[in-house]
């Protein structure tokens, strides 16, 4: 071939019809790659139907060994020994005093917060504290963990003395400041999302910028705000490390917040780090109280996304 | 006839203004507390890790014995981790979300996916250990190697690659998809070769986004098992490892028993946030660097 | 504590206000404003007088609406903003640090382009102002809200609502009922942006009446790009053009006899 | 290839794994003799240890594909030798060293520094009421009795509860954990608190634990390695610690072997250290040569 | 492989392509087009000949896009397309459902009306389609580029910068490289929707006179806005109306003496 390109034209479609007539195996693979990923896609849904299956199957055999009811209304856990009973009351009481002091924690401060970034802070501010905010949500739980055991704990213990070694108090807390990055930064979202005309309106009455937070933004940014909560809440359920270090395995029945307590998740740490020998009652019940979270959580993330969904406001 | 007391309203005004100045301070103080407790923890993890990382520490193996110990068995560890769960979630992250942007029909299939995938989101990590422990490790018979916690942790951290592929294949503009098609190039070619590339930054900082969120999870792998004594290093992804996080664990759990491994787990989590403070901040980089060109 | 008072047609004034027409409400002594570096108006001196109504005119960008926006210093919602100069609501300087913007925004409501109501049932909307001003007594809210509606010529047509969302209103409506907004504050001046702006010719028809009706006891101020509208309605008439005030006077002159030939270009249509 | 002692260098010739788990008494010591096992003797044997107490460790060790070693604070149980020839799992006991049961209180606790066995029985059992250190014994402060202890997966709870208190009924308040080191941070931190655990955690925590003399009726006598031996003064609450080992996996795999081997000829060393009191030569030869024999 | 042919200036046509001006690329007979239940073509009945210059205007709206994207099945990249009747691309349906779009998007080439090219570099832009299509050799590639970008006269332009990205050029070469883009898989139809609408007059005309030149070795179909570059540079015109051809004729004929009144009107300005 001589190469004196400009002045001899190569014949570019003669080569691509060249090129085409050799067997390909484009045609095959154009067909085959949509199925590649559309069994790719499969596997996040096959990974809820295995998390389904397994906890079902499992609690199904639990259930045969542990009447439903007496599970649901027990308010003994002794999971281990001779005579094991199994009451999932105290692990409820555990998890949901946890989530709720979490949640008196990072509710007030999450939307005081986003309410500052959103209504208050300069851009430059916010460009600054938003970060920072971010950071706090990125850390390991295990580090909140550790700050629980060696820090809130031994502070708190300081000024409550009844405050034991371990208790359910000190974890809600460190629980609570770690879910405050998403209630803030979700609910500063809805709230941005009002326009700012709304707020305009308010303004020309005459009305202070708590006022229009207050009275405005607020009601109109609400079912974003809940939903922040909602998910909270559901995040708050799910966590393991802070409580399964700083929370104890004390699986009385009380709602004494100093005491020592063991939530779902913690039982399911204490219990698989132990003894999961299979076939055991013990070992049937870590499923159980797995579905039950499992239902717990799934049920509070759906209510977040209809309750975003279907009270967005409309303006 | 007036309802609205003008000299009223000017006397109150003075109370709402000092209400609202007040409430100010009050928010202010709010999004200051989350800051200052990021502060204090950093300030005490720092200060108990004081003098014990070293050289050693990091290249040491584990030891009962607090001055030997060091975590690179962690470190290993949480490298064959990554090495599993990056081209996992790329793979399954990636895939999927080429699939419902690309090829999936808007509807009820599409958005049934979607909303598992949003729904996986929020289970929580222990139910994943519980998946993994059951299907990995028992059923599969893979005991608690590399292999078995790395894709619980795919699956784990999965909903956070799809969301940030779909936003970013989403984001590359339909005339850059004409420009292909319009030359002739199959459905496969554009995505392989104008789609994806496109994308890539928008992936990879999710991607990257996910695995640090991975090499933080501990719960997972505590439930699948993980020994409380384990020195040799793992050489693969069919060894038995620990993690920087489950080491922290280990650490602050026995902290009781010997005091020196509060400092040991506060040196462990300096470099684990290190690590992960880096991760974000590659993450942030590429997200400005290849914003915004078309 | 409640008197019945006017009615849609009565042509008496609000008890209480002094009126002798022709005094000024607001007085702009040499206003300069900026945007950033940006200038957006410049050496503005004009006085606006009470129970008129006062149309302001001009080309896009010109600085209507700043302009408007600094009388109830609105424009500071903008962090870039800075002035100069004065203006004197009542004898007092407005741009004054120490005056009290929410005083100042409780007499001088703003009615804005786009009708923008909260989300909140009708009888909240306008309750909205009484109530942060300290007003809790619901008999009186009653009154009020109802009061304000008639003012706003729309009670008729939502006085079987008044507990729905406002947002079920027609665009003509929910301005309206932002005008009744403003009105359940009595303010003493009526700012309005370009009000009819986003609105049908039927519903533009009936917020030009509400506004004639509305002079009786307010002094309004109107921005409008409808030179039609600022003719039919106002009494008298400022064209701005790039930030200044070019001409200033009775409506009648501006539109047959203006003194400045941009002036007369604009309203001929002959550019804007 | 055997790691005698005489082989020194780390530089062994074997691979492969040793999974131990059971008996967090028995951790320390096993963790230990692992930790020098790899760096001195076999670097590339993986000896791996867990604690998830006595009784769930068993339940590891009689599975299919089970740990090669069980650590165990008890002897093996009856019904456990039964699963052990259902599954064909031959086992071999090792006895490693010797422990005291220990009772410990908080260091502010100045007035339960001695108690009788009696006493102790009293506290710890439902029946007889003790609610208050004042019903133990008059003098003692009107305030709460706090109990703390193993759960049941340990063979500590076992031995107490069967050999200690002889199987009388436990109150329902005591705490009962899964980590040691979770019990010694109790204990440390209550005042009312009484617990107990091997002699090791309390050696290894002596500054923030007071260890309770016990009266046996010749007087209070301190747990210590001198007073915990089979014919010491604290025989009452002593008693040896074993590893069982698979013997089916020594066979297979010779680093299991290697290890346990090891493990005989060194663990009285490393008992002193970790609070455990050393076994009699006789005891250490016999369990060598059994191992030995396996060796054909 | 590789037969030397045609120079730039001769009028001889590609080698293997039967060269008889006049001769028809497409007929398009009785298309109809749907998107969802709104239609936008209406019996449309079109014959495009060889190696002319093709151009359709007409309002905003009326289905020019729609119907140049027809010609190359781009138009199903919208879902909910459906389409009745036939075009013939050199004597074959391309609407039947057998027929291969990719084999005819190469044969039928397109330029859009923003500029797009891809965010890679120059040279891998125009290599993009030869090399989808199979051809890997560097040589021949490089070949290729310098062809096409000679082609589209930008390649004194860019030859010192072959390797740096797309988006650095002006969008008027970035316009250019795109048409380069579209010749290196040479194809045997060239449309172009709008092709000069972003553009500035002087890249504007250097398009217009690109078009010229590549007229002589391709068909060329243009849709534009802009009826003076209709005008000058197409042999043919069609007048597209709500979705209807009103008019097909030669250009001249349509410019100087349409048959229909609704031509007219729209090319003088009336409407549209
Ligand atoms: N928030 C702002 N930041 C910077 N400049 C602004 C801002 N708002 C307005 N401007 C500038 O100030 C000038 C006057 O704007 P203004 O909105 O007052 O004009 P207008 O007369 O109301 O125009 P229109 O008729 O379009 O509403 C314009 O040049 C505009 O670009
Ligand atoms: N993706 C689509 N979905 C539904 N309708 C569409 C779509 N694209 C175009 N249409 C409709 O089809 C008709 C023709 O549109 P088309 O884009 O072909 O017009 P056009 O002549 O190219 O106009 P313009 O000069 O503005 O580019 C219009 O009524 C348009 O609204
Ligand atoms: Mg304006
Ligand atoms: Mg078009
Ligand atoms: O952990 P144990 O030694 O009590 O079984």
């Amino acid at each position: 071939m001589d190469k004196t390109a400009g002045v001899k034209k190569l014949n570019i479609s003669g080569l691509i019809q060249e090129k085409k007539k050799s067997p390909s195996i484009g045609n095959f693979t154009e067909k085959l790659i949509p199925k590649i990923l559309f069994g790719i896609a499969a596997i996040s849904v096959l990974t809820t139907i295995g998390i389904v299956l397994t906890l079902l199957t499992e609690t199904v055999l639990f259930f045969k060994e542990v009447p439903f009811l007496d599970f649901f209304t027990g308010t003994k856990l002794k999971p281990l020994g001779k005579d094991a009973v199994f009451g999932i009351l105290p692990l409820l009481t555990g998890t949901v005093l946890s989530s709720a002091i979490a949640m008196i924690v990072a509710v007030p401060i999450g939307v005081m917060s986003a309410v500052f970034l959103s209504e208050y802070a300069s851009d430059k501010l916010r460009k600054i504290l938003k970060p920072i905010l971010e950071i706090l949500a990125g850390i390991p739980t295990i580090v909140y963990g550790f700050f629980a055991f060696t820090f809130v704990t031994p502070l708190l213990r300081s000024f409550i003395p009844g405050l034991e070694p371990t208790n359910i108090l000190s974890p809600g807390i460190v629980i609570g400041i770690m879910i405050i990055p998403m209630v803030a930064s979700l609910s500063e979202d809805a709230m941005n999302a009002v326009p700012n005309a709304m707020r305009e309106g308010a303004l020309a009455l005459g009305a202070t910028k708590l006022e229009v937070t207050w009275r405005v933004v607020i009601p109109a940014a609400m079912s974003g705000i809940i939903a922040s909560f909602v998910l909270g809440i559901s995040r708050a359920v799910g966590e393991t490390m802070i409580v399964a270090i700083a929370s104890g395995s004390s699986k009385n029945f009380t709602f004494d917040v100093t005491q020592s307590m063991q939530t779902m998740t913690a039982y399911i740490v204490e219990v698989t780090g132990g003894e999961a020998a299979a076939g055991t009652t013990l070992y049937y019940s870590l499923y159980a109280v797995a579905m039950t979270l499992f239902v717990f959580t799934l049920l509070m993330n759906l209510a977040a996304q209809y309750v975003s969904r279907k009270y967005r406001e409309e303006y | 006839m007036k309802y609205v007391d003008q000299a009223q309203v000017t006397k109150k005004m003075g109370t709402r203004l000092f209400a609202n100045n007040l409430a100010k301070m009050l928010f202010l103080l709010s999004t200051l507390f989350g800051i200052a407790v990021l502060a204090v923890l950093i300030y005490r993890v720092a200060s108990d890790s004081m003098g014990w990382i070293n050289k050693d520490f990091l290249l040491n193996k584990l030891s009962t014995v607090p001055e030997r110990a060091g975590i690179l068995g962690a470190i290993y560890g949480t490298l064959w981790l990554m090495a599993v769960v990056a081209p996992a979630t790329m793979i399954l992250g990636v895939g999927t979300a080429i699939y419902l942007e690309e090829y999936a029909k808007k509807g009820k299939l599409q958005s049934f996916i979607q909303t598992n995938i949003s729904n996986l989101a929020g289970v929580p990590s222990v139910v994943f250990g519980i998946l993994g422990l059951t299907v990995f490790v028992r059923a599969l018979d893979l005991g608690s190697v590399v292999l078995a916690g790395g894709l619980t942790m795919s699956l784990l951290v999965l909903p956070v690659v799809v969301v940030a592929s779909q936003e970013a294949i989403r984001a590359v503009p339909q005339f850059l998809r004409e420009a292909s098609y319009g030359m002739g190039a199959t459905k496969w070619q554009t995505i392989k070769n104008v789609v994806l590339p496109a994308s890539l930054p928008g992936i990879l900082t999710g991607v990257i986004l996910a695995l640090s969120r991975a090499i933080g999870e501990t719960a997972p792998l505590v439930v699948i098992g993980i020994p409380a004594l384990l020195i040799p290093l793992p050489n693969g992804i069919l060894d038995k490892f620990t993690v920087l996080p489950v080491q922290i664990y280990y650490w602050t759990v026995d902290s009781a028993l010997v005091a020196e491994y509060a400092n040991l787990a506060a040196a462990t989590i300096v470099i684990l946030l290190i690590v992960l403070f880096a991760m974000n901040s590659i993450a942030i980089i590429i997200r400005n660097k290849f914003q915004k060109r078309f | 504590m409640i008197t019945a008072t006017l009615g849609k047609n009565t042509t008496v004034s609000h008890s209480g206000r002094q009126v002798s027409s022709g005094q000024p409400v607001f007085q702009t002594k040499d206003l300069n404003l900026w945007y950033g570096e940006g200038q957006a108006l410049t050496n503005i001196n004009l006085n606006i007088n009470e129970n008129e109504v006062t149309a302001i005119i001009g080309p896009s960008g010109c600085g209507k609406s700043t302009y408007i926006k600094t009388l109830n210093r609105m424009v500071e919602l903008v962090p870039t903003v800075r002035t100069s100069g004065e203006i004197l609501y009542r004898g007092n300087n407005i741009l004054h640090k120490d005056f009290k913007v929410e005083d100042l925004r409780t007499k001088v409501g703003m009615v804005f382009q786009k009708p923008n109501p909260f989300p909140k049932s009708i009888y909240e909307n306008i309750a909205y102002g009484p109530k942060i001003h300290g007003i809790r007594n619901k008999r009186i809210l009653d009154e009020i809200v109802e009061q304000s509606l008639r003012g706003a010529a729309i009670w008729d047509e939502v006085k079987d609502r008044l507990h729905q969302n406002a947002y079920g209103l027609s665009g003509g409506q929910q301005q309206r009922l932002c005008i009744a907004r403003c009105l359940a504050i009595e303010p003493d001046v009526i700012l309005m942006d370009e009000p009819t702006s986003a609105l049908d010719p039927i519903s533009t028809l009936k917020v030009e009446e509400l506004v004639q009706e509305l002079k009786k006891d307010f002094s309004i101020i109107i921005v409008t790009h409808n030179m039609q509208q600022a003719a039919r309605i106002s009494d008298k008439t400022a064209f701005f053009l790039n930030g200044e005030v070019v001409e200033f006077a009775e409506t009648g002159k501006i539109f047959s006899n203006p003194a400045d030939k941009r002036t007369e270009d604009y309203i001929t249509g002959r550019f804007g | 290839a055997c790691g005698g002692k005489g082989d020194k260098g780390g530089a062994g010739d074997l691979e492969g794994s040793v999974v131990i788990d059971g008996s967090g008494t028995v951790f320390p010591l096993m963790a230990k003799v692992a930790e020098n096992y790899m760096t001195n003797e076999q670097e590339g044997v993986s000896v791996e240890v867990s604690r998830a107490g006595t009784s769930a460790g068993f339940k590891k060790f009689l599975a299919k594909n089970g740990t090669d070693f069980n650590n165990a604070s008890r002897s093996i149980k009856n019904e456990e030798k039964a699963e052990a020839d259902k599954l064909g799992i031959e086992v071999q006991e090792l006895k490693v060293a010797l422990d005291g049961i220990t009772i410990v209180i908080n260091k502010d606790n100045k007035w339960a520094k001695e108690l009788t066995q009696q006493e102790v029985i009293d506290i710890f059992t439902a029946e007889k009421g003790k609610k208050n250190w004042s019903d133990v014994r008059p003098g003692f402060p009107n305030e709460p009795i706090k109990t703390y202890g193993p759960n049941e997966n340990h063979g500590t709870y076992e031995f107490m509860f069967e050999k200690i208190l002889e199987e009388q009924e436990l109150p329902g308040g005591i705490n009962l954990q899964q980590d040691y080191s979770t019990l010694v941070d109790l204990v440390s931190k209550d005042k009312n608190a009484i617990g107990f655990f091997g002699f090791g955690y309390y050696e290894n925590n002596k500054d923030k634990l007071t260890a309770v003399k016990i009266d046996f009726g010749k007087g209070p006598v301190e747990p210590s390695l001198e007073t915990i031996k089979e014919d010491g003064d604290y025989a009452a609450f002593t008693r040896p610690v074993f590893t069982y080992l698979n013997v089916n996996h020594a066979k297979e795999k010779p680093e299991v072997l290697d290890y346990a081997i090891y493990l005989m000829e060194n663990a009285q060393d490393v008992a002193k250290e970790t609070g455990f009191a050393p076994l009699s030569d006789e005891d250490k030869q016999t369990s060598l040569e059994t191992l030995k024999a396996m060796k054909k």
